[in-house]
C-alpha cells in the first residue's frame, strides 16, 4: 500500500512538474488532512493500476493474433474460447469486488480515524457564512472574552479546533484544502468541522458551495500561530479600536460615523455598531479586504471603498458618494485600526 | 398579416421587454441624472394633498419595475432596521407602509425623498448615510409593500418567520393622500 | 411472396382485457409513477416531521369528519367499480352504462366532500411547513380524483354512443376501473398521514 | 373470438401491392397539418434527436463562453450575473434538454424497429411528449434570451433558488421547464416499456431481446421511479416562490436539505438514465464490428437491472459534506462502491467480446474504444469520490467537474456519437464520411482528455466549482488556459460531426438495408425504413436474427390487416402472438393538448390560477384526442 502510494505520488508529481510543488489539497498541514491525503494516494494508486490493467487488457484483445476467418457464421465465432473467457471474466469480476471491499474498508478506517482525532479539550470557533464573507466569532471564554472578526481565522498550532458552522442566508461550504475536507454551512442547522494544525503558517481557502454572484470572491485565510503568538493576537484583538491619531484620521472617524459605513459596520469603542457587515475594529491587522479578494494595502482598500461593485459586482456593499477628502480620511482612519 | 396577429406579436414583445426590465441585475447605478431625482427632492415637508406633483421619472420607473432592486430594497429594509418603527410595514411608532394612505405622497419619488430628507415627527434623514441607489431600492420596496409594483417583480416570502402574506401575494392598493400616484 | 416459413395470425382477436392488452400496461405504468409521487410526498411529510420538535406545528390537527366520510364513501365505491369491470369483461353494455352513470354521480359527490376537506384542515398552506405539506398531499390526491372523475364522465358519455358496444371501449371501461381502484387505495395512506399522524 | 373477416389482410399480397397498401395506411399526410399530426415513431424520434442535438449546441455554446471567461484570471468577458446564468443553462440544458431526451429519442426511433413492430405503443402520447419537451426547452432558452435564464445551477439548491435569494422569475422558468421535460420523459418511459413488453416480434423471448432494448427498458423503469422526485421538488420550489409555502424555510418548519434529498433521489438515477442507454449502444455497436455476439448476454442484462436498482441507493453521496449523520454516510459509501461491480461486469464483457471477435475499425467502434478508456477513468474517480474522507476534499471542486465529464461525456456522449455514426445510414439511407469520422474521433479523444484531465489537478489545487473567475495568485492560470484551449477544440470536433451529418445527407454513399452486416432487426428493413417499418413482421429464434445462414429472420407473420393500422401484440415473456390491436391514426390533438398543457405550465409561472384556467383547454384537447372519430383503428 505504501509503495504503491509513493509510486503514484511520483507519477503525479511528474504531471505537476513545472508547478509550484504539490496542489494544496495534497499538501496536508495537520493530522486530519494527512489521513485524507494518505487515503487519497492509496485510492489513486489502486485506481491507476486498475485503469492501466483495463487499458492493457483492451489493447491486448485488439492486438492479439487471430486465426484466419473460417467462414463460419458469426453466431459461432469464438465459441471454442468462450469457456475460458467466462473463467477470465468471472475472475476479474471477483477481483473487482475484492478491490472494492478493500477500498471500502480503508475508507471506513480513515473515517473512523478522523472521528477519533477529535480531542477533548477543543477550542470552538463559530463561523457564520454570509453572502459573501465569513463571520468569525470566538466565544469560548464568556462574554468578556468574546471576539468577532471576519474572513480570517487565527488558531494556535497543535491545538484541537472545532468550527461550528452556520449560515445566515444561503448554503456555503467551508474549505481550506490544506487542513482537510470541507463542510457545508446550511441555514437552519449547525455543522461541525474538526481539525488540528501542525505547522505555523497561512492557509488559504474559499467558499466551495455555489452561493450567488460573488461565490468566486468569498475567500478566507487561516493563520496558525505558535501558542504564545496566538495569545498575543487574541488579546490585542479583544481591545476596542484605537482612537484616531492625527487630524486626518479624526476626520476619517467622523466621516465613518456620519456616512454609510456606520449603517452596517461595527468598530468597537465607537458608536458604530452595525451587525450586518464585517467587524472593522482591527481591520488593518487583517491580511485582506473584501473577503480576501484584495490584499490589505491602502490602494486596494481605496479601490474597494470607492467602488465595491467594480471589485465584487453584486456584493452587498454599495458604492457611497464620498469625495476624495472623505475617502482619504476614512482610509487614514481605517489604516490605524490595527 | 391580420390585426390580431399584430396584437399578439405586440403583446409578446411587451412581455419580453417587461421581462428584461424586471430581470436586470443592475449592480451599479449610473451617476444620477439631473432632473431625475430633483423633482421629488423638493417636495414639501408638510403633510396633505398640496404636495407638488412629482413627474414620473425614468429612474423611478426603472426601480419600480425591477425584481432585483425591489428585493435589495427588502434586504435594506430589514438590515437598516426600518422594522423598528414600521414593523413589517404594519406600522408602530412610524406609520404603516402596506396600506393605501400616504402622508407625504406614495410615488416612488416621494418615498425616496422621504427617506432622503426625513419627515417631521420622527422620520430621520438618511441623506449621506444611505447611498442614492439604496434609497431608490428601498423606495421601490416600500411601494411593493402595498402591491404597487408589477406582481412578478414583487418579492415573495423570506426564509424567516413570516408575519403575513408576502408582498407578491398582496392585492395592489391605490395610493391615497400626499401627491398623486407615481408611475406604476 | 413468402420465401420463409409463414406464421398465419389471421385468427387472432383484435382486443383483449387485462394484461393481454397494451393499454392496460400503459395504465399500470402511469399508476406506478404516480404512486411513486405519492410515496415521495409522504416521505417528505415524515422527513419534515422528523426535523421538527412539535407536530403539527402550533396548530390543531384537521377535523376528522369530512375526510373520514370521504374515505368510507370511496371504499364503498369499490363495489360498484368492481361490478362495472366485470360487466365490461362480459360485454354487458346496459349494465356498464348504468354503472358508469352511478360512478359519475358518486365521483362528483366525492369532489364536493373533498372541497369541504380543504376547509377543515385548520391550517393554511402558507402558515408553516406542516400546512404546506398537508395541502400538497391533499391537492395531489385531488388532482387524481378530479382526473378520474372527469375521465369517468367522458367515458359515460362515450358509452351511450354507438361506440359503446365496441370491445375496445369496454376495455377502456375496465382500465378506468383499474385507475379508480388506484385512486381509492392510494388515498388510504394519505388519509392516515393527514388525519391520524398528527393525532399520535 | 376467433378470426374476424373485417378488413383486407396481407395474406397472399405480393410485395408491390403490400407496400402500396401499407404505405397508404401508415404514411402521414403531406402539408402542415399532416406534418404536425404524424405519430410515426421514426418521424418523432428524428425530431427528438435533432432537437436534442440543437440543445447540445446551445449548451456547448454556453460552455464555450464560460471557458473563454476562465481562460485568464480576473477576466471580464462576462460578469457574475451572466456567468451564473451560463453555467446554470449549460448544466440544465445538457442534463434535461440534451442527454435524457436524446437517449429517449434513440429508444423512440430504434426500439420498435429492433423489436420488430410497426409502430410504437401509444404513438399519440409519444408525439405529445415531443411537443411538450420542445416547448419546455424553447421556453427556457427564450427566457434566457430575455435575461430570465436559470441562475441557481442545474441543481438549484435552496435557499439560493428560493424566493428570498432568487428574485424575479428566473428560477420559476427553470422549475417549470423541469415540469415540461419530466412530463415528456415519463410519457416516453411508459411508451417504451409497453412497446417492449407487448409488441415484440414472435419468438423474441426475454433472452432474445437486443441489449440496447434491454438498456432502454431498464432506463424507462428508472425514469418512472426517479422523475417523480424532481417533479415533486420543483413543484415545492415553485409553490414556495409563488404562493408562499414553507417547504424549504427552516424558520417555519421547512428544511433546506429536503430539496437536496428529493433532488438527488432523482439526480443520481438521472446519471444512469443517461448512462444505461449508452451502454446499450455499446452493446449494439460491438457485435457489428467484431463479427461476434456480445459476450455474456445474461450477465449484461443482469448488470443493467442491478444498476437500475442500485441507482436509487446512492443519492446521499452527493450530500456527504452537508452535515448528515456519519452512519448513513457509511451505508452510501458502500452502495456507491457496489454499483461499480455491474459496470465492471459490462466492461469486462465488452473487452471479452473484442477479444473473441475480429474488430473492424470503423468510426463507431473507435468511439466505443474511446468510451472504454475514458469511462473507466471516470468510473474510478467516482470510486474515489464514494469514500467520505476523499469526497470531503474533492466535493464541489474541479476534480468533480472532471469526474462527471469523464463519466457523462466519456460514458454517454462518446457511445452516442458512435451510435450516430452507426445508425445514421439506417435513418437516412446514406453513410457518413468515414474519413471525416476518423478525424473527428482523433480530435475529440485528444481534446477531451486535454480539456478535462487537468481539471482533476485544478480541483486538488483548491479550485471550487461554479466560480466566474479566480485570482492570478491562486496559481491556476496556466492550467485553466490549457483547459480552455482544449475545450474550444473539443467543441470544434462537434462542428466536424455536424458538418459530416449534413454533408452526408446528400453526398453520402447509399447504404442499403444493412451496411454493417449487423444482426438485429432494424437492419432487416430498407434504409430509411418505410412508414410501416416491416412489410411483414419477422419471426425470430435468435438474439442476432440476421446472422442466421441466409441473413434473414427465421420466418414472418401473415394475416395482419393492411387497410388499417394494426399491430401484433405478443405475450410478455415468451412473445407468443396474442392479439391484433389497432394502432391510433395520425391526429393533430396531441399537438393541441401539448399546447394547452404548455400554456397552463407557462401561465403557472406567473399565477397559481393558471392551473384552474388551464383545466378547460386541457380537458377539451384530451377529449378530442381520445374520442373515436370513426377511423377503422378506433373500432
Amino acid at each position: 500500500m505504501r509503495t504503491g502510494s509513493r509510486l503514484s505520488a511520483a507519477i503525479l508529481a511528474l504531471f505537476l512538474a513545472g508547478c509550484t510543488g504539490l496542489p494544496a489539497g495534497l499538501d496536508p498541514a495537520g493530522p486530519a488532512a494527512e489521513m485524507i491525503t494518505g487515503l487519497f494516494w492509496w485510492f489513486t494508486a489502486i485506481c491507476t493500476a486498475v485503469w492501466a490493467l483495463v487499458v492493457l487488457g483492451l489493447g491486448a484483445s485488439l492486438l492479439r493474433a487471430r486465426p484466419a476467418d473460417d467462414g463460419a457464421s458469426p453466431l459461432d465465432r469464438g465459441s471454442a474460447r468462450r469457456i475460458s473467457a467466462t473463467r477470465v471474466v468471472t475472475a476479474l469480476v471477483g477481483a473487482t469486488a475484492l478491490v472494492l471491499v478493500a477500498l471500502t474498508i480503508s475508507a471506513f478506517i480513515t473515517g473512523r480515524g478522523l472521528a477519533q482525532l477529535r480531542g477533548e479539550q477543543v477550542r470552538t470557533i463559530e463561523i457564520t457564512g454570509h453572502q459573501w464573507w465569513w463571520e468569525v466569532r470566538y466565544s469560548d471564554g464568556g462574554p468578556a472574552e468574546t471576539l468577532a472578526t471576519a474572513n480570517e481565522i487565527h488558531v494556535p498550532v497543535g491545538e484541537a479546533v472545532r468550527l461550528s458552522l452556520r449560515s445566515n442566508d444561503v448554503i456555503h461550504s467551508f474549505w481550506i484544502p490544506r487542513i482537510g475536507g470541507k463542510q457545508d454551512l446550511v441555514p437552519g442547522q449547525v455543522n461541525h468541522l474538526d481539525f488540528t494544525i501542525d505547522k505555523p503558517g497561512i492557509y488559504r481557502g474559499q467558499c466551495a458551495e455555489f452561493c450567488g454572484f460573488q461565490h468566486a470572491h468569498m475567500g478566507l485565510v487561516l493563520v496558525a500561530h505558535p501558542r504564545d503568538e496566538f495569545e498575543r493576537w487574541f488579546s490585542s484583538q479583544l481591545k476596542p479600536a484605537q482612537a484616531p491619531r492625527g487630524a486626518e484620521a479624526r476626520a476619517g472617524q467622523q466621516a465613518f460615523l456620519s456616512r454609510s459605513c456606520v449603517m452596517c459596520h461595527t468598530v468597537r469603542g465607537t458608536p458604530a455598531g452595525g451587525k450586518i457587515a464585517p467587524d472593522l475594529t482591527h481591520i488593518a491587522s487583517r491580511s485582506g479586504v473584501a473577503a480576501n479578494t484584495l490584499p490589505m494595502t491602502r490602494g486596494a482598500l481605496a479601490a474597494w471603498i470607492a467602488d465595491p461593485q467594480a471589485v465584487k459586482p453584486g456584493a452587498h456593499m454599495p458604492r457611497t458618494e464620498l469625495d476624495s477628502d472623505e475617502l482619504n480620511s476614512i482610509l487614514a482612519y481605517l489604516e490605524q485600526l490595527k | 398579416m391580420c390585426s390580431p396577429c399584430h396584437k399578439v406579436a405586440g403583446l409578446v414583445l411587451l412581455l419580453a421587454i417587461a421581462g428584461c426590465e424586471r430581470e436586470e441585475r443592475e449592480f451599479q447605478s449610473p451617476p444620477p441624472q439631473s432632473g431625475d431625482a430633483g423633482a421629488a427632492v423638493l417636495s414639501t415637508l408638510s403633510p396633505g394633498s398640496s404636495a407638488p406633483q412629482a413627474t414620473p421619472s425614468p429612474t423611478g420607473r426603472k426601480y419600480n419595475q425591477n425584481a432585483y432592486h425591489i428585493s435589495e430594497g427588502k434586504r435594506w429594509f430589514r438590515w437598516f432596521n426600518c422594522n423598528g418603527c414600521h414593523a413589517n410595514g404594519g406600522g408602530g411608532s412610524g406609520p404603516a407602509l402596506m396600506d393605501e394612505k400616504w402622508i407625504y405622497g406614495g410615488s416612488i419619488e416621494h418615498i425616496a425623498a422621504t427617506i432622503r430628507q426625513g419627515r417631521p415627527n420622527g422620520m430621520p434623514s438618511f441623506d449621506g448615510k444611505i447611498p442614492e441607489q439604496q434609497i431608490w431600492q428601498l423606495a421601490a420596496y416600500v411601494r411593493s409593500m402595498s402591491g404597487n409594483a408589477p406582481k412578478p417583480a414583487r418579492p415573495s416570502r423570506n426564509d424567516a418567520l413570516n408575519p403575513g402574506p408576502a408582498e407578491q401575494q398582496r392585492d395592489p392598493l391605490p395610493t391615497v393622500g400626499g401627491a398623486a400616484q407615481g408611475p406604476r | 411472396m413468402p420465401d420463409r416459413p409463414d406464421l398465419d395470425l389471421s385468427h387472432l382477436p383484435t382486443a383483449g382485457f387485462g394484461s393481454r392488452s397494451a393499454i392496460t400496461w400503459g395504465t399500470y405504468g402511469f399508476i406506478l409513477l404516480e404512486a411513486t409521487g405519492f410515496a415521495l410526498a409522504i416521505g417528505a411529510y415524515f422527513y419534515l416531521q422528523s426535523r421538527s420538535s412539535e407536530w403539527p406545528l402550533g396548530v390543531i390537527p384537521p377535523d376528522l369528519e369530512p375526510g373520514t366520510i370521504l374515505t368510507l364513501a370511496m371504499l364503498a365505491s369499490l363495489v360498484p367499480n368492481h361490478f362495472i369491470k366485470a360487466f365490461a369483461r362480459n360485454h354487458r353494455v346496459q349494465a356498464v352504462r348504468l354503472g358508469l352513470v352511478l360512478m359519475s354521480v358518486v365521483g362528483v359527490a366525492l369532489l364536493v366532500i373533498r372541497a369541504l376537506e380543504f376547509a377543515v384542515l385548520n391550517v393554511r398552506w402558507d402558515t408553516n411547513a406542516y400546512g404546506s405539506i398537508i395541502w400538497l398531499l391533499l391537492a395531489l390526491h385531488t388532482l387524481h380524483l378530479l382526473t378520474d372523475v372527469a375521465d369517468t364522465i367522458v367515458l359515460t358519455a362515450l358509452i351511450f354512443t354507438r361506440h359503446g358496444h365496441k370491445k375496445r371501449r369496454l376495455g377502456d371501461v375496465e382500465d378506468n376501473g383499474v385507475y379508480w381502484d388506484f385512486v381509492v387505495w392510494s388515498w388510504l395512506p394519505i388519509y392516515a398521514v393527514i388525519y391520524w399522524v398528527p393525532r399520535w | 373470438m376467433s378470426s374476424s373477416d373485417e378488413g383486407l389482410r396481407d395474406t397472399g399480397l405480393d410485395s408491390v401491392r403490400l407496400h402500396d397498401w401499407l404505405s397508404r395506411t401508415w404514411d402521414h399526410k403531406r402539408g402542415l397539418v399532416g406534418w404536425f399530426s404524424t405519430v410515426d415513431h421514426k418521424v418523432i424520434g428524428r425530431r427528438y434527436i435533432i432537437t436534442a442535438l440543437f440543445f447540445l449546441a446551445l449548451g456547448g455554446l454556453a460552455a464555450a463562453i464560460m471557458r473563454l471567461q476562465l481562460a485568464r484570471p480576473e477576466n471580464t468577458i462576462v460578469g457574475p450575473d451572466l456567468y451564473n446564468q451560463l453555467f446554470s443553462m449549460h448544466g440544465t440544458t445538457m442534463m434535461f434538454l440534451f442527454a435524457v431526451p436524446v437517449m429517449e429519442a434513440f429508444a423512440i426511433y430504434l426500439v420498435p424497429l429492433m423489436v420488430g413492430t410497426r409502430a410504437i405503443a401509444f404513438p399519440r402520447l409519444n408525439a405529445f411528449s415531443y411537443y411538450v419537451f420542445l416547448m419546455g426547452g424553447l421556453m427556457m432558452w427564450i427566457a434566457f434570451a430575455f435575461n430570465t435564464g436559470a441562475e441557481a445551477g442545474w441543481f438549484s439548491y435552496v435557499p439560493l433558488a428560493g424566493p428570498e435569494f432568487s428574485p424575479g422569475k428566473r428560477t420559476d422558468f427553470w422549475a417549470q421547464m423541469i415540469t415540461f421535460t419530466e412530463v415528456a420523459a415519463l410519457s416516453v418511459a411508459v411508451v417504451v416499456i409497453v412497446t417492449v413488453f407487448k409488441q415484440r416480434a414472435p419468438g423474441m423471448t426475454l433472452n432474445r431481446i437486443p441489449l440496447f432494448v434491454w438498456s432502454e427498458l431498464v432506463t424507462s423503469f428508472v425514469v418512472l421511479f426517479a422523475m417523480p422526485a424532481v417533479m415533486m421538488a420543483s413543484t415545492m420550489l415553485i409553490l414556495d416562490r409563488l404562493v408562499g409555502t414553507h417547504f424549504f424555510n427552516p424558520a417555519e418548519g421547512g428544511d433546506a436539505l429536503l430539496w437536496q434529498h428529493l433532488f438527488w433521489f432523482f439526480g443520481h438515477p438521472e446519471v444512469y438514465i443517461i448512462f444505461l442507454p449508452a451502454t446499450g449502444m455499446v452493446s449494439a455497436i460491438l457485435p457489428a464490428f467484431t463479427r461476434c455476439p456480445v459476450f455474456g448476454y445474461t450477465a449484461i442484462v443482469l448488470s443493467l437491472i442491478a444498476t437500475g436498482f442500485l441507482a436509487f441507493g446512492l443519492w446521499v453521496h452527493h450530500m456527504f459534506v452537508a452535515g448528515l449523520p456519519q452512519l448513513g454516510s457509511s451505508f452510501f459509501t458502500a452502495s456507491s462502491m457496489v454499483i461499480a461491480i455491474p459496470s465492471g461486469i459490462q466492461i469486462f464483457c465488452w473487452i471479452a467480446t473484442l477479444w473473441l471477435g475480429s474488430p473492424v475499425y470503423r468510426t463507431p467502434l473507435l468511439f466505443v474504444l474511446g468510451f472504454i478508456v475514458i469511462f473507466v477513468l471516470g468510473g474510478l474517480t467516482g470510486v474515489m469520490a464514494a469514500a467520505v474522507p476523499i469526497d470531503a476534499q474533492i466535493h464541489d471542486s474541479y476534480f468533480i467537474v472532471a469526474h462527471f465529464h469523464y463519466v457523462l461525456v466519456g460514458g454517454a456522449v462518446f457511445p452516442l456519437v458512435g451510435a450516430i455514426y452507426y445508425w445514421y445510414p439506417k435513418a437516412t439511407g446514406r453513410m457518413m464520411s468515414e474519413r471525416l469520422g476518423r478525424w473527428h474521433f482523433a480530435l475529440a479523444f485528444i481534446t477531451f482528455n486535454a480539456a478535462f484531465f487537468p481539471m482533476h489537478i485544478l480541483g486538488l489545487a483548491g479550485m471550487p466549482r461554479r466560480v466566474y473567475t479566480y485570482p492570478a495568485e491562486a496559481g491556476w492560470s496556466a492550467m485553466n488556459l490549457v483547459v480552455s484551449l482544449a475545450s474550444l477544440a473539443f467543441a470544434f470536433s462537434f462542428v466536424l460531426l455536424a458538418w459530416n451529418m449534413m454533408r452526408s445527407l446528400r453526398h453520402g454513399t447509399p447504404a442499403g438495408p444493412n451496411p454493417w452486416t449487423a444482426g438485429t432487426l432494424e437492419w432487416a428493413t430498407p434504409s430509411p425504413p418505410p412508414p410501416y417499418n416491416f412489410a411483414r413482421i419477422p419471426v425470430i429464434d435468435n438474439v442476432e436474427p440476421l446472422w442466421r445462414g441466409n441473413g434473414s429472420p427465421a420466418g414472418e407473420v401473415s394475416g395482419l390487416r393492411v387497410d388499417a393500422r394494426e399491430l401484433l401484440v405478443t405475450t410478455l415473456t415468451e412473445a407468443m402472438p396474442d392479439l391484433r390491436e389497432p394502432s391510433p391514426a395520425d391526429s393533430i390533438w396531441p399537438l393541441l393538448a401539448a399546447v394547452a398543457v404548455g400554456a397552463t405550465f407557462f401561465g403557472s409561472i406567473f399565477t397559481p390560477w393558471a392551473v384552474i384556467w388551464g383545466l378547460g383547454p386541457v380537458a377539451v384537447t384530451l377529449i378530442g384526442w381520445f374520442w373515436p372519430k370513426g377511423a377503422p383503428e378506433d373500432e
